[in-house]
């Protein structure tokens, strides 16, 4: 059941100062409305035990993404296929409104989100990944784990996913005989077949105005949210509005900066993947 | 099993025969069960969903309340007999995003601030579902709400849009769903020209955007033509009694 | 751990209608001690996704059926039979006392109680519905699903199964080689081996009356309750005591009541199946 | 495995040699835990079952109690080690029903509007299942309420009637009851001709049901018999003291 | 998550009485610092279902343990070995502060420090409970059920586990063809390979004064608990301390002192034994 | 798979280089996190871990508060990436059992009583595990809790201790627990002689347990040493502002 959250009320003051801000055109970070906040991309913090990992920051938004490949049987209903499973958890540490427990609506939309994008893209070919059809195919897990939030968490869990996933290692396979698969876990081999990079690209309204990548307090003024997957072919790959309404016009608006604005996060996502 | 069945014929026609922009024969009741404070049943083809609404009330178990407005608690629930496949009673991790952003679309329609230290509760049961439950869910949700007697914005009516062969279909129906490229489920007051409701699982140009968005908002003004139809059948009937 | 259920008062000016009316030999919905409610069976309302459905009306009280049916299985200690679950789910639509959550003890008694009269009884053969001894069978599920709640959940659930469970239809086996099984669940095929019908009556007591039937109201006010299955045979095939303590001589006169009563349930079963 | 073993043999004995109309040796001991305001170990053959009581006390978690009476609070529950198979510790749905009709028969006995705001807890752990489980932890549960010094109408007694080869035998075990024909657990509160348990899982002719009812009132009074034995050992033994 | 225990306060009265007996040198039920509380173990009360048995009390602390057995795969990296496992259920039957659920923090770490005991001192030979590599192994359960608590839970759970394990019978291994095993489950048939008996000690400390055995008013009071095990060679086989903090020395008192005592229960242990 | 691996070679070394007496390269860093009061993250060679302290605050859910005193709530959590398999969410029973030892270790030292009818939070993440991650993790919550300003009687700093070929060694990675005989995890507040966390997993002779806890002492003293450097130059860099 989804209940409404009460959320910790943002003080008058700080209220007031975000909203006379956007009427004269600017944000209390000082950002224009289509900006994002500093991004970074740190690869592979976690190389013993992942197969692929990414730490990115989005302002004070932390994402850290770590890939986990196995041999696992394929699903019935597509033998011939790999299988990608994204998770999100929003663990305690991450937010003083967090509690422990299983994920809640919140992680579970960011990861729903995340893994359409992924897969309605075909950013990852799944084909590749199948091993002995009906049998033996890669499990590529994509978790998720939020460690401190300050708004806008599936755009820097998009962007996290797709550096982790871009660096993964399959592990060694040894051989294939007999409907017997050897694998080297041990052993880091190819990279995953990455065919686009998909990102997203998050917009809010508050008091009429849109405004690109909230952080966690205009996240809790807005009015009305959007998510729009991008691929690096310029195509809409996922839309997921949350909150209240918006007109069509400024759904319009946000698919269009959306699209304009994905450049910068695939560029960044190409340099710090040359990085390599 | 066999391969991909054709989507769209040569006459232009879908599967089972609709034109791209026809709506399934579509079926709405208001005021179906006895114990609800309000309820409607409402079938797409063969897609049957009922909704019941509880409220404003002081929820039955505790939640935390607000001195300000009523919260709104949703479940958006499949029955195990309403799928291919038998579905256990457990919330899936579907259904608990379907619930969210149901719930989220219902509450920019509700006025909650009439009714602060309450919880208005709407209950989704699919009963059979054959693409577009979700939206069908949000329409006879807002049904129920305006059965229930709380004051709202405007309905809520809602329809999946979908690109199938690459071509933009109203109202698409499970296989559409499954063989297609993109399913847009959306939902909007429509008098408001407020877009409450849009996801889009699949692949779109921007061009194709603006298409699936256009028809659904042309479907979406049939489906609250019928929501009205519907409210005022229950009501002048009333009313002649 | 089962715990004394908090149950809304009923209004004391109700309560003394009841009871009064009681001592008048009346009910204060007009019916006698021995009346059902007005019943309604619905034959095959789910019928795209359901191997076989009926909706229940008792009076209004409403229940729906669905049974689905796979290949699945059988278990180990019964390698030649087929498999038959009952479930039950209150869903919060149904009553404004249910909330959201796994089946509570009285959906589980209601779907055990059934499951024994049925299985008991054998009124489905299950030797019938193997396959392949020890590989497969089919596996059926009737799942009540209780959809407006006014009191005697319980012989409406079991009214609806019977009638879901003989619309029913087995998908068509397309072919059984080398221990390999196909399946079209795309097509209707065999109807179950139903072979007794079996329906339930329930009775309660109120000040020292017995009454059949009792709707919301007069099962809160109930000292006691007894559900009897009967089949077509005139058999006992189960009994249920839930609430308080009844003598030996109100149990009997229950039973004999029951026994007597069940004939207008099965009636109206086949009626209704004849339609089909 | 090997077949359905002979449940009455030619000479009209069960397989244990009891006669139809017989109880298996029977054990009670009440005030066998410390900690407990009251218990009781029961025995009917090799079913060895063990309850509990704690109150009237204050819940020491959060439940609604009644202005009226005390709540009961019951749990019936099977050691993983009791089973022929080992029962994994999470509730059965079994386990849940027979909670809830062992909770109503002794909620039927307790003077409950005794004790406005305060609830009763009856712990039942099965230690060993050999048949008749449910009724040798209502015979506990009773004697360990009586132990708690809680006013009871009377005691609750129970015990299990069946059909195995279309015999009506008394106190049945776990063998006759998987290749019987029916199984009855009856519990009765005896003094007040009050039944305060009953179930019946199989098949009977309205004739039978009226003979293993009379058998299960027979035992009952046995059963009722060694309970009052039991608690004046215990209690005439304190007064020795 | 763990959670600081808000315990029921010990009166005032009581608990000076058990500081100001500490400083004359006892404890108010008369014990030394170092004595047992009287112990009593009966060998097999389970019979008909378990494989294995014992009901230990020490003090007013109840345990009984049931130990099953049955085939199972055995665990893909132990190909070779059977499967020991300890659980321990804290039944709400045992004390006014048990609620029913899943088991709690302090059950889960009795049967673990148990489980770690057993296994890393080799009492019970793994390798020898495999039947066919791979494939088919024993299971040993050893359940552990708390009926009464008067503190130490772990030193009585530990004795009625290893009692209950040097009386288990396996079931009859009636065959084992063509990578099939038939199992006559109702026939007891060899003993466990049980290679050397482990027992734990524990002690607290309260103002100072380190003490065996501690009953629950004790274990309120104590400042920290350490629980060793040790074997029938005098090995230490696992530690866990638990509670607030001890110094080096302490340490060293408490683990020689173990040592020491750990031969009166291994005594005690071989003499019941001897009786079966 | 191919068989265990020498754990010690002719050189007297570990299969990592190290002497037995040797920590592996050991990184502190305090107030890595913006959300929590208190923070640190801390690597012993590959094992990486991150912990977070929110408090004193009242607890976000309702839990039992003491009028005497701060309760304590600490989690133990790895990440599903963090171990050799992907380990599942839900907290397994070896991780409710760590997070009750870590607990009870950081209670001892925080002045509890200084903040009644308060909750003081700590939420530790294994990132990536290779042996070590309870004393690693209790380094670090140790760290944050001096870094969210709660008053505590010492730093803890832990590390664990282990046997491998029969040789004491200091600070055991994830190989040679697997392989070693015993795993010894230490934790002490290092100025005040107290041992606040200890568990013994293996097996020693009473000679060899005094070997491991002088051993495990030496280390303690060097892990404390760097989470007071860690400290300072997080306040240092702060006053230099």
């Amino acid at each position: 059941m989804s209940v409404t959250p009460i959320q910790p009320p943002i003080p008058k003051l700080k209220r007031e100062a975000i909203v006379s801000a956007l009427k004269k055109g600017a944000r209390v970070d000082g950002r224009g409305f289509e900006d994002f906040r500093p991004i970074t991309i740190e690869l592979n913090p976690i190389p013993r035990r992942s197969n692929g990992s990414a730490l990115v920051k989005l302002g004070n938004t932390s994402i850290l993404v770590g890939v986990k490949i196995s041999v696992e049987r394929p699903f019935p209903d597509r033998p011939s296929e790999g299988v990608l499973q994204v998770h999100a958890e929003f663990v305690p540490l991450a937010s003083p409104s967090f509690e422990p427990g299983p994920p809640d609506e919140n992680a579970v939309e960011v990861a729903r989100v995340i893994d359409r994008c992924l897969r309605e893209s075909k950013s990852i070919d799944l084909g590749e990944l199948v091993i002995v059809p009906g049998k033996y195919s890669w499990s590529i897990y994509n978790d998720i784990y939020l460690l401190d939030h300050d708004g806008n968490v599936t755009d820097a869990s998009t962007l996290a996913s797709m550096a982790a996933l871009n660096v993964a290692r399959l592990p060694k396979l040894v051989s294939v005989e007999n409907d017997q698969v050897k694998i080297d876990y041990g052993t880091m081999d190819k990279q995953l077949p990455v065919k686009l990079n998909v990102v997203t690209v998050t917009l809010v309204k508050i008091g009429g105005y849109i405004l690109l990548d909230p952080n966690l307090d205009e996240e809790i003024l807005a009015e009305a949210k959007v998510t729009v997957g991008i691929d690096s072919g310029g195509r809409i790959v996922g839309i997921q509005k949350s909150g209240g309404g918006l007109s069509v016009s400024e759904l319009n608006y946000a698919v269009d900066t959306a699209i304009k604005k994905s450049r910068e996060l695939l560029t960044l996502l190409e340099k710090a993947l040359k990085t390599v | 099993m066999s391969g991909r069945p054709t989507l769209i014929g040569e006459d232009g026609l879908r599967h089972d025969n609709r034109r791209p922009d026809e709506l399934r024969s579509i079926k709405m009741e208001v005021g179906v069960l006895k114990n609800a404070d309000g309820s409607a049943l409402v079938e797409f083809g063969n897609t049957k969903v009922i909704a019941a609404v509880y409220g404003p009330r002081e929820p039955p178990a505790k939640y935390m309340l607000s001195p300000e407005k009523a919260i709104v608690r949703c479940r958006y629930h499949m029955a195990p007999f309403s799928t291919a496949e038998r579905k256990s009673p457990a919330p899936s991790r579907r259904e608990i995003e379907l619930s969210k952003v149901i719930r989220e679309a219902l509450e920019s329609a509700i006025f909650t601030e009439l009714f602060p230290r309450s919880a208005i509760d709407i209950f989704i049961e699919v009963l059979q579902a054959d693409g577009g439950t979700r939206t069908a869910g949000l329409t006879a949700a807002s049904l129920a709400l305006a059965d229930a007697g709380i004051p709202m914005r405007d309905l809520i009516a809602a329809v999946a849009v979908g690109k199938i062969d690459g071509v933009i279909v109203l109202d698409i129906d499970e296989l559409e769903d499954e063989y297609g490229e993109a399913d847009m489920p959306v939902g909007m007051m429509p008098s408001l020209n407020q877009v409450v409701l849009l996801q889009l699982n699949g692949v779109m140009t921007r061009e194709e955007f603006d298409a699936a968005m256009n028809l659904a908002v042309k479907g979406i003004f049939e489906v609250y033509r019928l929501q009205k139809e519907a409210l005022s059948k229950k009501y002048m009937l009333y009313i002649e009694e």
